[in-house]
């Protein structure tokens, strides 16, 4: 079922969404930090991890996703949540760790929770998996028809968690779509040194699952790819797997030297952008200008604007509030 | 009209019984906890009653189910799953402490995690290092956990059904030896009267299980039976002890243990966790900051020994306390 | 390569040899335990898992290895450290919980371990696993061509560290062949229950690991899968995963009311005892006659029946031996 | 000939690599710790020298490595295991707990497990509440583990050589604030004079890094360079704190710490690790058990206040102990 314009266009606007987001968080981060690099300086402290170049991955999904569908993610969760449909001003504030942010502050870039969206993320790899399938659990015990889905990089498919995970929601039958986003390396130990398998959507047959890989460098076949997936569970029919093969442009967090990569890696995988191939589909079917391209690009910018502006001028949390909170 | 009496184990799924039948949202997650009605019987019956679908056996993956019991339960439901033996924590423990007992904090309380993780915990049967440990003392440390470490049945019914309704992760640590397994070695303190109406029992009040002007012994679970025991004894020899339950440890009933040392001037902990940086160090600490200048004698420690639990009973009940330990010490303690 | 008389008898006197041992564990299991059952008390304390109806997977792998070759049990151990060559007086005097025990007392019937026969075991599903992973890649780095072969249960293959462990010895080639004993079981939880794969063997294919299922009754079937996994590790070609399909006598362990079963299951099982499927072979190739049969039962009696004196004759530790051997 | 100054992190990778060079049998397995050379460079420039045999990457699976290298040190190797963040401990914690430190024991002393498990601690630099906590009481609660948490270059490499030959499981906690590192926020303690041949510190040694008389300060780590600071700061006000950094938990140096509080009567302890049932409470309870007639206020606790770390400055600052704060609750301790 081909994508009509509209809805390529929506794809492209939310990786573009996601790419200045990110990209201007990756230039705030550095605000106040150097010349000597203190990771607890400036704006924007503690690690951080971005997602540009992995766009596709998360537009392609999420669009077939509704608010109330449970979305799990990982310490790279801004694209995921973006595609979810937040508003970048609490998000933004949250990563400025501000009193308007998502989290009023506690939590930070790698743990953004909305109860609104469903969405929840954290920073331990494979923590989330298990979310998803629990979240999946709640749906098919209401019998509902929402759909959970987690997102976690190949990396995540060799912890125990994913095995645990996968298989439960395997016996259990339930709605939940699990995303691997093979962005080829968990920080600098590439695939290869991490397991003897080629693709991770091949390990859903150990568990009775379906599995695809994909070129998640495609938008629309990662969103094919979730059609069918995400169509699946929505039917009751159980979960999936799905292996999008992508790239991270940025590095595995800021201040990574990225000493791992081979020469001229980063730069032929950013010749198959995503935001780019989409973009000359579109321009080659006539269905975007040039000053459509920049106008989005305006859009995107003016919006990213306004959330730092949010973020910069909210307040922090005052000291105290650190310790309310612990319960309910 | 005569006293209902249960065994905890049955006051347990009674409670956990009562919740469900009030709440769709419950339901109970773990290994064997169906037909075979979980190992210490704290689901027995309820297969029957409720069904395949809301008392669900799991594979062997605690990570797994435990991490799904918080995955339901943020999607608000008020899940139940059994770790059937607390020294399997480890399997588990990310699920357990960096997102059951954190996500409510760093998501700026706008998320909650109402779920109920219960274990089965304590030794003294020759059960060996790997299935015989309390650890309660370091689900206490970690922030987030509320703590609950009855006694009775009666507590343990009213504690259960306080638990299942909290809005915060609970975890509820039933000693076997409390339990009144058919199985164990019997235990009287075991069985008591229990309501059959639903009550709750709150958290953070110890209770006071029996007066005493000599010294005061802090203790809880099956350590609670036997310093009970061991008052007993020592009141024969004229010695009169303050036994305190404390029941939950977050949250701690902080004034109960103070004002009672300000009373009696000596304070025992009686501890079957592991002795150094756990319960023990953690209570002789409070009496020391808040009630310094009340004390006749140092605090006293009797905990395991920081070992593993070994297997050979006459080893086994040396790291353990008994009764007969108890008194001693205690006399130990008076004369001091 | 079929096996000649004298390998078979091996095998046969072996499995003898285990059911006899934990046959008599199980009667003086209840010794002072009844009429009130307290599992506290009598000569053998705490809890029971026996190994009666499996043997055959036992005999059938150890037959290959060395007394050099590690190798890793778990809760229901006592067949795999017979099998493995342990003299069964240190065996029954760890049970009972003596000084002359093979622990001196300290592990009991769950925590076995001989550093000559670099065997160990334990209470943990799953825990053993990750160290017969360790003890290979050891082997590997010295350039030994020892086998490391880790026995669990097919409950255990749904915890996260089978996963971890088999994708580990996937990707450093390591020579270890994992046995999953697949007892139809854990505890009372049926494998339909707990995963939605048939048999475990083909789960290799997700670590890029050969796998097999075998007939665990069938003590040659087990023999020759064993045959070639071992053969395959100590040539260095990489792990394997076998699974044996069995069935314990006994229960989970000692006082199992058994009420998951279903009805004449057992019976049927016992139909296809492994002891008998082979002596009823050898038997047919005239190799084994009732007198033979009568003998070796009378040896393995005899054999267990020493092992008894010496256990009960033997002193505890002393008390306050449990403060010593925290640390080394 | 002056003296060799190095970070606590280039300290540590060259006990490190003395030790591989000395020993065939000591390999290093973690994640990252090859070409990037570890996240906190403990094992930088290792790669090179001893290539990826010995310095081995690993997939994102602690519960399977460390579980491997527990099974490669009973079959006799040295390995050195990294956990990134000891906040991923409860990815792992069955293989720590219930097998690296219980084999020892519950195989009657027959099985050694000669290894180390080096990991990251601390915060102050808002990665929040799963990157940021210290737990070094956690597994000091559980026997069968040794617990170092060194705070300077020299004690680093010591110690750590210490804990490659020892036949014991060993824990290495390494504060990320005390490394040295080029990205982290300056630490002039963090750089100090290391010899370069091999050199051992003895575990369950104390070190008094401050003579005073008014107060004892009890620490490690990170702390303990703030308690100095605070000291330092004290000391214009005319008190004289004395410090002592703790450099091992387990053993713990339990005749240091009573000596130092006979002298001073008060104490103090800074803590990184949650407050309760922890490290403070043991510290706290040991002045009471053996220095109580000596004290002349009650044990006085700075520690994380039992919350998960929040990432936002203001409130992170606030619950990690500063220097301002020590020295604040070091006045009014001294006032009291
Ligand atoms: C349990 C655990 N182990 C290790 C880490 C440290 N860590 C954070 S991200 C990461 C790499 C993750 O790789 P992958 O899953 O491929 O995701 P990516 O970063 O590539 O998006 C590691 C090792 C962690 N956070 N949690
Ligand atoms: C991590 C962990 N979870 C649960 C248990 C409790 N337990 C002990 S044996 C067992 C069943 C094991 O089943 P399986 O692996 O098939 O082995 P079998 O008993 O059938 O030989 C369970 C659940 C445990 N010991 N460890
Ligand atoms: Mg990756
Ligand atoms: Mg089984």
């Amino acid at each position: 079922m081909a994508l009509n314009r509209d809805e390529l266009l929506d794809l492209y606007r939310m990786m573009v969404k996601i790419r200045t987001f990110e990209e201007r968080v990756g230039e705030m981060y550095y605000e106040d930090k150097l010349p000597a690099f203190d990771i607890a300086a400036g704006p924007i402290p503690g690690e951080m991890h971005l997602y540009s170049g992995q766009e596709a991955v998360a537009a392609g999904v999420c669009a077939h996703l509704r608010p109330d569908d449970p979305v799990t993610s990982t310490h790279r969760p801004h694209g995921h949540l973006i595609a979810k449909g937040e508003d970048l001003k609490p998000l933004m504030a949250e990563i400025f760790g501000k009193k308007t942010g998502l989290c009023e502050g506690k939590g930070g870039h790698m743990h953004l929770f909305d109860p609104n969206l469903h969405f929840g993320c954290g920073g331990i790899v494979g923590g989330g998996i298990p979310h998803a399938v629990g979240a999946a659990l709640a749906i098919k015990k209401r019998g509902e028809d929402r759909v959970a889905v987690s997102f976690f990089g190949e990396g995540a498919a060799n912890i125990g968690a994913f095995h645990e995970s996968l298989n439960l929601a395997a016996v259990l039958h339930l709605p939940v779509v699990f995303v691997v986003e093979d962005n080829l390396y968990a920080i600098s130990v590439p695939k290869s040194v991490s397991t003897a398998v080629r693709s991770n959507a091949e390990r859903g047959a150990a568990y009775g699952i379906p599995g695809v890989q994909v070129d998640g460098q495609d938008v629309i076949a990662v969103y094919e790819a979730a059609q069918e997936a995400v169509g699946r569970a929505r039917r009751g029919e159980g979960p999936s797997i799905i292996e999008a093969v992508c790239y991270r442009y940025r590095g595995h967090f800021e201040g990574d030297a990225e000493g791992y990569l081979k020469p001229g890696e980063k730069e032929s995988w950013k010749e198959k952008d995503p935001i780019h191939i989409l973009g000359a589909q579109l321009q080659g079917q006539g269905w975007l200008s040039e000053d459509e391209v920049a106008e989005i690009q305006g859009e995107m910018t003016a919006l990213v604007g306004e959330a730092e502006r949010f973020a910069r001028e909210s307040p922090y949390p005052a000291p105290e509030e650190a310790l309310e909170g612990v319960f309910a | 009209m005569a006293e209902r009496l249960l065994t905890t184990s049955k006051a347990i799924s009674e409670a956990i019984a009562q919740e469900m039948k009030r709440d769709d949202s419950v339901f109970v997650m773990g290994e064997d906890v169906g037909a075979y009605g979980g190992i210490f019987g704290a689901t027995e019956g309820l297969l029957d009653q409720f069904g395949p679908e809301r008392i669900m056996d799991m594979p062997i993956s605690e990570m797994g189910f435990i991490g799904a019991a918080v995955g339901a339960a943020t999607e608000g439901m008020r899940p139940i799953a059994e770790l059937m033996f607390v020294d399997f924590f480890g399997a588990a423990m990310d699920q357990i402490y960096n997102h059951m007992a954190k996500i409510h904090y760093m998501s700026g309380g706008h998320v909650n995690v109402p779920m109920v993780l219960m274990t089965a915990i304590g030794g003294s049967y020759s059960d060996a290092a790997q299935h015989s440990q309390c650890l309660y003392g370091l689900f206490a440390h970690v922030p987030g956990i509320k703590v609950v470490v009855p006694s009775t049945p009666y507590d343990a019914k009213g504690l259960m059904t306080q638990a299942i309704r909290d809005d915060n992760p609970v975890m509820f640590f039933f000693h076997k030896g409390v339990m009144g397994l058919g199985w164990m070695t019997p235990n009287p303190r075991a069985t008591g009267p229990v309501p059959e109406e639903p009550y709750t029992v709150p958290f953070g009040q110890a209770a006071v299980r029996r007066e005493g002007s000599d010294l005061t012994i802090l203790t809880l679970s099956l350590m609670a039976h036997r310093s009970l025991d061991a008052a007993e004894k020592l009141a024969e020899e004229g010695i009169n002890a303050e036994v305190i339950d404390l029941r939950t440890l977050v949250p701690l009933d902080r004034e109960a243990i103070v004002e009672s040392v300000k009373k009696t001037h000596r304070v025992m902990i009686v501890d079957e966790d592991y002795k150094s940086f756990g319960m023990s160090g953690e209570l002789a600490a409070i009496v020391a900051e808040d009630a310094l200048d009340y004390l006749d004698a140092a605090p006293k420690r009797l905990a395991v020994p920081d070992v593993p639990i070994p297997y050979s009973r006459p080893m086994e009940q040396y790291v353990i306390p008994s009764v007969d330990r108890i008194a001693a010490a205690a006399k130990e303690l008076v004369a001091e």
